[in-house]
């Protein structure tokens, strides 16, 4: 079998974790940079279009996002929910179920977070404090996935209307605690209490780096570990990669698929804690940043590999920081930014579709 | 100290007839009377917006106008974080000399005139309040609205519709439900919405009243006359320049973060816009209510809690 | 309960809640056809804001609803062409592809918006409505439902169409084989990348017809984010309707009247927190999907791409 | 049956095959076939499972397009592009595999292919189907679901379409396979009914005296090649005893250069050992699409190999299912060592010793985008010491997989490659190293050389051998009789679901065996 052929597993999960061939990575390499290339070429041509020059345009997104010292912590903070709902897609997405609720799971973690965040400071040493509103947030979301996973595993419906519906369902669910239950008391601003800057999880050294960064990091490394070390994360993949081989082999798949419902929500609820514990301090009344729809795509061009996952959500952020300020600086709306990730999307998609038919005629 | 240039933040663009252009308007104007620099920094979002009040402070900005209620809990942070000046709105707590300036904005006062101005226009004897959301600012404008009403003619009845949670820019949602208010009976709108309020204006534009004759609109904030097709009764307009060029002034003398800034009929930065729509004797009557609530003679008290501002309208089960 | 609830004003709700359900019915009506061909479009949500945009750009330039109506559909189709070119004919992934085409279009729609309206935020004209004699004169139904503008009884027909087309033409039978059976539509001599290419097609003018149905009519406006999640409504309604357009119809509808009751409790002066009321359309179809959601109910071949001859 | 057909000679041929070859990945599926089809003329393909006869339709009705050689229509050179093409030169094709679509009607399916604007021509449909149902004999309610017809009135309706269409060419894709005796008879005079209204029919089967009593020409297929062909001036001169026996002759006659043809050793069992695999009336209720199980019982001793011969999909699969414990059974006893098995779980019965290898190997048996060296342990997700503490050991994997690697010799480039990439007979390989591993005390092989080629098939066969040599039990499926022949003690025999009765392999067991599956008595 020659090295063509061995490439050919664009399309298929990677789960050899070998070290690939230097070839190997370099035409990874090609086929991820080419097609962002050719988007920024689209996507420019829509800046000229609107009369902005997209060299300065590019030019803003990359110092502020990358290059500039305080730009560069602030893509890196961003980051931090970001990287938790990643690591809770790839659970979803490696065991083969669309879990399209996680701005649902994420705001209802956010809000128990924010609910209780504030009050267990009051009477807890500050991590056991954050500690406990981290465990109730990941509850939370996880019982809201209940109905969801127990449709899909027991009634066979189909998860992505459910998801949906949850999403649409939980952000109004999120609105209501806010601003009936567990309202500020002390400020007119329809809002939670605020957690204290001080009692929030601690700075990066001298930077304005949340260290939910690391947290973040460290969720989406575990869940990459445990879907690519263990039995547990191996389990979920035979379901996810050919459901009937995994009825063959033995496994019970309807508590599998619970599981996964769990853990899937569990991390989004844990990005909507982390973003609150770690930045926000409070959930406002409509309050939804919708981080949920926009990392999807992103962790399907990773592959539902999570290290790669780390790679597009860290371009995901550069484009979000990075194209706030750029759009700020040109006049331009920073829903451009939003233009450009569809972009970069369809052709990462492309290109993966032209290198796995490309593969195909070698092959034959 | 020394001021070069101010920076204003606002979620949506300054282009809104509304909230977010009347603070980059007045934050340009006060900016050109105090000659001083002014970045406008627009379109941000209901989101995280600390990158944004960062990067302002790194680029030297030495005042950061947080223009939105969901900024007051980022904005002091920052200021206590890179020791930069920021004001922040509808948090009077939240002062702190030198750092953090509080400029709490509620048109209740014009909002009670403009009930005066509608109860004593309305040939249905029917007003509606219709809003896209439920922030404090606006809360205490219905609030004022109805007492003004009330005040004016208590036989004229007041409905109250919200067009849903984040409905920001359901634009459909504003024209249904207003269209559902006048069939009510209303002739005239008080509308508070953001993209929502366009459908707003849109449904008193295309809808008959009862009666067959015009229903009107009032504004809140801006001044929509640009835009107007004849149906504009009036709005309550904000000037925030007064605030701003105080704030800056204040800066200068070392004195800011010492007080709450606001904005009321006394010094117009709140006054009802005239229209041609408002016969001139009526317009006579309300500059004489006025000058009664700048003397003190009519008491005005802001409401800023949905529940409270509900209790006020004309329950129909009476 | 007397004064407010004259036949005027529950006229009016009920008109508000046909209005409101007009674009869920054409959105889901699209959906539909897709589903029914074997195709999951997520990418709904962006055919309908970028028909809301192009739909109001057309009528507002030229004047006319309808030439409006006619753009709107076009837009619709033309992201539609994007989506059946790449998860129809080259079979990428239907929901991160439909997720893609949503985000792309909500931004270049808010873009072009910007640059164009958003300081003369043009209005169009009230659209005029057709007065269906002798039933318009019906108290509180007559005015609600015979007095809209014609596009409304064209998308009401449109059910019927739909019910005509799925149970009694080929191109019905078309469809529900390449989403049931495509092999077996195939070895009939049909393309099924073709029919299913028909179908999505005709999502994206429904969809785009459904979105400038909402600018155009229901707002008279455009503004950025105008569908506020319409399409994905339009997806859980197509689902739910188990390939039965009547059925899209009352959920529609019924997801119109949820909306018109919320208004109506608060001109009824009724004390209930506002956001409370608000759940009440979800929740209403989150406990259908919980009854009536069993499997079986969406076409065996549902997102997955058609090969001939792969096994 | 008389065979009243117009001189052959006389008619020119609808469709030539002219040394067609079609290679999918890792097989020749049909290699450099020459096939003449005639008008006025049942020419009936044989061959066995996998032997390329559905390749071969599927050239036919422009599903697929030849790699090598030409279709001639009419005497021209015809590349057949599509289905349609297929249906627009008078090819209709009645496939192996239902095509039909469940949720509609009858009238609906044979309606289907219309162009798209036109209405569906439902009264042309009714009257052209009273005219061929009248000539023909066959009744059929054009108003009634496909989900709600038996198998058998599903293969009606898909004959039906074919003649709707005004097909010149009639292929028939084991069309009796599930149809009752009764039917079978019925389909039988239909096909000599249409050939006389100067038709050409292609019938595939693997039922002998079907191929006999309703044939005109035959043609047999092996691997892919064609090896044999009898004319109808040969068929018409035999009798059906002898042309089945010559059928016999070029399908599974003795290959000379074939080991396999060696006589068994015969094996000698310990005539007392108590059995070890007991399977005492096992149910399981039909689906729309499968056969169900009625009173399935056997024992298996110590050592012993039971065979279970019969076409496929007559409930093989689900007896293999409800064993392993994959399908949930309506009633009867397994039992291992004494010990019950109905009532716990796949996981469970395997630990207990039981052990099912699959005909299903990418479909089921590995998950093909994962290594070879994890499906291996598929079936052992957890189990130290390939994972300790539910952490993956790669170390003890690779180790243990590099040592089934060579014990098994699997033929892969790494052991990191994918298993889906290897060639079929090496991904048989890693499924029999899985299931022989420790412990294993009986093992059902459901056709465990299906489409290996012959080295391969022979090693496989050793192995089974092996295994039943160390005193496991051993359940043997295979629709392949030779197979079943060279390696069985004892051949029970399966149709629709039940066991119609069970042989003893010793010298006349071949003929035995070949009449309980042509449904005579042994
Ligand atoms: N899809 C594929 N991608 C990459 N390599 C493949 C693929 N299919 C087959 N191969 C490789 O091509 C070679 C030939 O495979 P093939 O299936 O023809 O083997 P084979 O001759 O049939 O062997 P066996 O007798 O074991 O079935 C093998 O080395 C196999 O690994
Ligand atoms: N699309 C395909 N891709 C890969 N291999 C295929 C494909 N179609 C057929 N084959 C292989 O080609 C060979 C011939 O298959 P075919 O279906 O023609 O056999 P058959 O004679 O009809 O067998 P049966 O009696 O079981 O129907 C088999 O080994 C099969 O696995
Ligand atoms: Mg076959
Ligand atoms: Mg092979």
């Amino acid at each position: 079998m020659s090295a063509e052929t061995q490439a050919m597993s664009a399309t298929a999960l990677d789960t050899s974790n070998g070290t690939p061939a230097r070839r190997d990575i370099q035409r990874r390499i090609i086929m991820t940079l080419g097609p962002i290339l050719a988007a920024l070429i689209i996507a420019g041509c829509i800046l000229l279009a609107v009369g902005v020059n997209p060299l300065t345009y590019y030019g803003f997104v990359l110092e502020r996002g990358l290059l500039s010292p305080l730009g560069v912590q602030q893509t890196l903070t961003r980051m931090a929910p970001l990287l938790f709902l990643a690591a809770g897609l790839i659970v979803a997405f490696r065991a083969g179920m669309w879990n399209l609720g996680g701005d649902g799971q994420f705001l209802l973690g956010a809000v128990t977070a924010a609910a209780s965040g504030p009050l267990l400071v009051q009477v807890l040493p500050a991590w056991l404090a954050l500690f406990c509103a981290f465990l109730l947030a990941t509850a939370i979301a996880m019982l809201w996935s209940l109905v969801p996973a127990l449709l899909r595993a027991y009634q066979g419906v189909n998860e992505i209307i459910t998801t949906l519906m949850m999403t649409f369902l939980g952000t109004s669910l999120a609105n209501v605690l806010v601003k009936l239950v567990f309202l500020d008391p002390s400020t007119t601003v329809p809002q939670t209490r605020t957690l204290p800057v001080e009692d929030r999880l601690p700075r990066l050294f001298d930077t304005t780096i949340t260290s939910g960064l690391l947290l973040g990091l460290a969720a989406i490394l575990i869940v990459h570990f445990v879907m690519t070390r263990t039995a547990f994360g191996l389990k979920l993949q035979i379901v996810g990669a050919n459901p009937r081989a995994a009825v063959h082999a033995g496994l019970g798949v309807p508590k599998l698929t619970i599981a996964v419902f769990a853990i899937s929500a569990g991390l989004a609820g844990l990005a909507g804690a982390v973003d609150i514990i770690g930045v926000q301090g409070n959930v406002r009344a409509d309050w939804n940043p919708a981080y949920a729809m926009a990392v999807i795509p992103v962790v399907f061009l990773a592959r539902m590999n999570g290290i790669a996952a780390i790679g597009f959500v860290f371009m995901l952020s550069v484009l979000s920081i990075g194209g706030e300020s750029a759009a700020r600086r040109l006049g331009v709306p920073h829903h451009f930014t939003l233009v450009l990730v569809s972009i970069v999307l369809i052709m990462l998609a492309l290109a993966e579709y032209i290198d796995h038919r490309y593969n195909q005629s070698r092959k034959a | 100290a020394d001021v070069k240039s101010i920076a204003i933040l606002t979620p949506e663009e300054g282009t809104d007839y509304g909230w977010n252009q009347q603070g980059v308007d007045a934050a340009k104007a006060a900016a050109a009377a105090t000659g001083v620099e002014v970045v406008v920094a627009q379109g941000l979002g209901y989101g995280d917006v600390r990158p944004t009040l960062r990067e302002l402070a790194e680029e030297g900005a030495s005042l950061l106008i947080a223009h939105a209620s969901g900024y007051n809990t980022s904005a002091p942070e920052i200021a206590n974080e890179l020791k930069v000046p920021v004001a922040i709105v509808d948090t009077p707590s939240a002062l702190k000399k030198g750092l953090v300036a509080d400029y709490t904005l509620s048109g209740h006062e014009g909002a009670y005139l403009a009930g005066r101005l509608a109860a004593k226009m309305t040939r249905s004897k029917a007003v509606g309040i219709v809003v896209s959301g439920e922030p404090p600012s606006w809360n205490s404008q219905s609030a004022g609205f109805a007492q003004g009403v009330k005040a004016e003619n208590p036989d004229v009845k007041v409905t109250y519709a919200v067009i849903g949670p984040a409905a920001y820019s359901d634009a459909a949602g504003g024209k249904r439900v207003t269209e559902s208010v006048i069939a009510s009976g209303a002739d005239i709108i008080f509308g508070q919405g953001n993209g929502s309020s366009f459908g707003m204006l849109q449904a008193v534009e295309t809808t008959k009243a009862a009666d067959g004759g015009k229903v009107y609109f009032i504004d809140v904030i801006g001044d929509k006359t640009p835009i107007d097709k004849g149906f504009l009764l009036s709005s309550v307009v904000w000037n925030i320049t007064p605030v701003y060029t105080a704030m800056i002034n204040d800066l200068k003398a070392d004195t800011f973060g010492t007080k709450s800034y606001s904005i009321g009929l006394k010094d117009d930065s709140v006054k009802l816009l005239k229209t041609a729509a408002i016969p001139d004797n009526v317009w006579t009557e309300v500059q004489a209510l006025r000058e009664d609530v700048i003397s003190g003679k009519i008491k005005v008290e802001p409401v800023f809690e949905a529940t409270a501002v509900r209790a006020l309208m004309t329950n129909v089960s009476e | 309960m007397t004064g407010l609830f004259s036949e005027v004003f529950l006229g009016a709700l009920l008109f508000g809640a046909v209005t409101a359900a007009i674009p869920l019915l054409l959105a889901g009506l699209g959906e539909q056809m897709s589903e029914k061909a074997g195709v999951l479009n997520i990418g709904i949500e962006g055919m309908m804001i970028f028909g809301a945009y192009l739909g109001f750009v057309g009528a507002f330039y030229s004047g006319s609803l309808w030439l409006g109506f006619l753009t709107g559909a076009l837009g619709g189709m033309v992201v539609a062409l994007l989506m059946a070119l790449l998860c129809v004919r080259l079979g990428l992934n239907q929901i991160v592809i439909g997720i893609g085409l949503t985000l792309g279009l909500e931004g270049l729609t808010a873009l072009l918006h910007h640059f164009q309206f958003s300081r003369s935020y043009p209005r169009l004209p009230a659209a005029d409505r057709t007065v269906i004699p002798f039933l318009a004169d019906i108290p509180i139904l007559g005015p609600a439902l015979f007095r809209q503008h014609l596009i409304v009884y064209m998308a009401i027909a449109l059910v019927f169409v739909m019910g005509y087309i799925y149970r009694r033409t080929q191109l019905g039978l078309n469809l529900q084989a390449a989403g049931d059976k495509p092999a077996a539509l195939d070895v009939a001599g049909i393309d099924v990348v073709r029919t299913r290419t028909i179908a999505v097609l005709t999502t994206g003018a429904l969809a785009g017809l459904g979105g400038a149905y909402l600018a155009n009519v229901g707002a008279g406006i455009f503004i950025p984010f105008i569908t506020n999640g319409a399409g994905f409504l339009g997806i859980v309604l197509a689902m739910l309707a188990r390939g039965r357009p009547v059925w899209v119809l009352f959920g529609a509808l019924l997801f119109g009247v949820c909306l018109s009751l919320t208004t109506a409790m608060q001109v009824a002066g009724i004390n209930i927190p506002t956001d409370v009321i608000q759940m009440l359309p979800f929740l209403a179809v989150m406990i259908m999907l919980v009854l009536f959601g069993r499997r079986a109910s969406l076409p065996a071949a549902l997102g997955i791409p058609y090969e001939r001859g792969a096994r | 049956m008389t065979n009243v057909s117009i001189s052959p000679a006389a008619t020119p041929d609808i469709v030539v095959l002219d040394r067609v070859t079609k290679r999918f990945p890792g097989i020749v599926a049909n290699d450099s076939v020459d096939l003449a089809i005639r008008p006025g003329e049942v020419h009936v393909l044989l061959g066995e499972n996998g032997a390329g006869k559905s390749t071969l339709i599927g050239m036919l009705s422009g599903l697929q397009q030849p790699d090598e050689g030409r279709i001639l229509v009419d005497g021209t050179p015809t590349p057949i592009t599509s289905p349609r093409h297929a249906l627009s030169l008078g090819i209709g094709t009645v496939f192996q595999h239902m095509m039909l679509v469940p949720t509609l009607t009858v009238a609906e399916n044979l309606l289907l292919g219309g162009s798209w604007w036109q209405r569906p021509k439902t009264e042309e449909l009714e009257a052209r189907v009273t005219e061929i149902s009248r000539t023909l004999g066959i009744t059929i309610n054009l108003h009634a679901r496909i989900s709600e017809l038996s198998l058998g009135e599903q293969q009606q309706v898909e004959i039906l379409r074919a003649l709707v269409r005004n097909s010149r060419l009639l292929i028939l894709d084991e069309s009796t396979s599930m149809l009752t005796p009764k039917g079978i008879d019925e389909l039988g005079a239909l096909m000599r009914r249409l050939v006389e209204q100067g038709l050409a029919i292609v019938f595939i089967t693997h039922k002998l005296k079907e191929a006999a009593a309703f044939g005109d020409r035959i043609s047999v297929l092996k691997l892919g090649r064609k090896v044999g062909e009898i004319p109808p001036e040969r068929f018409r001169a035999l009798g059906e005893d002898e042309i089945i026996s010559e059928i016999v002759e070029l399908m599974f006659g003795k290959r000379k250069d074939d080991p396999e043809a060696e006589e068994k050793a015969p094996r000698v069992l310990p005539a007392s050992a108590a059995p070890l695999l007991e399977v005492r009336d096992i149910e399981v209720p039909a689906t729309a699409n499968t056969p169900g199980l009625s009173a399935i019982s056997f024992d298996i001793r110590p050592g012993e190999l039971l065979g279970i011969a019969g076409i496929d999909g007559n409930g093989q699969k689900q007896l293999a299912e409800a064993l392993a414990g994959q399908l949930p059974t309506s009633g009867g006893t397994i039992a291992l060592e004494g010990k019950r098995l109905d009532g716990l779980s796949v996981g469970e019965r395997r630990e207990s010793g039981l052990r099912y290898l699959t005909d299903d190997r990418l479909g089921e048996g590995t998950v093909g985008s994962f290594p070879v060296s994890i499906n291996f342990f598929l079936k052992q997700v957890g189990a130290a010491p390939f994972w300790r503490s539910g952490i993956e050991q790669r170390a003890e994997i690779d180790k243990r997989a590099g040592e089934l690697v060579r014990e098994y010799d699997v033929r892969t480039p790494s052991l990191k490659t994918p298993v889906g990439r290897l060639s079929g007979g090496n991904i048989q390989k890693v499924l029999l190293a899985r299931e022989l591993a420790e412990g294993a005390k009986a093992v059902i092989f459901n056709k465990p050389t299906y489409g290996l080629d012959l080295a391969n098939t022979l090693a496989t066969r050793q192995r089974i051998r092996e295994i039943a040599a160390r005193g496991l039990a051993v359940l043997l499926i295979s629709t392949d009789l030779e197979e079943l022949l060279s390696m069985c003690d004892r051949i029970a025999v399966i149709s629709s679901g039940r066991l119609v009765g069970t042989v003893e392999n010793t010298g006349d067991a071949r003929t035995r065996v070949g009449r309980l599956m042509i449904g005579l008595a042994a």
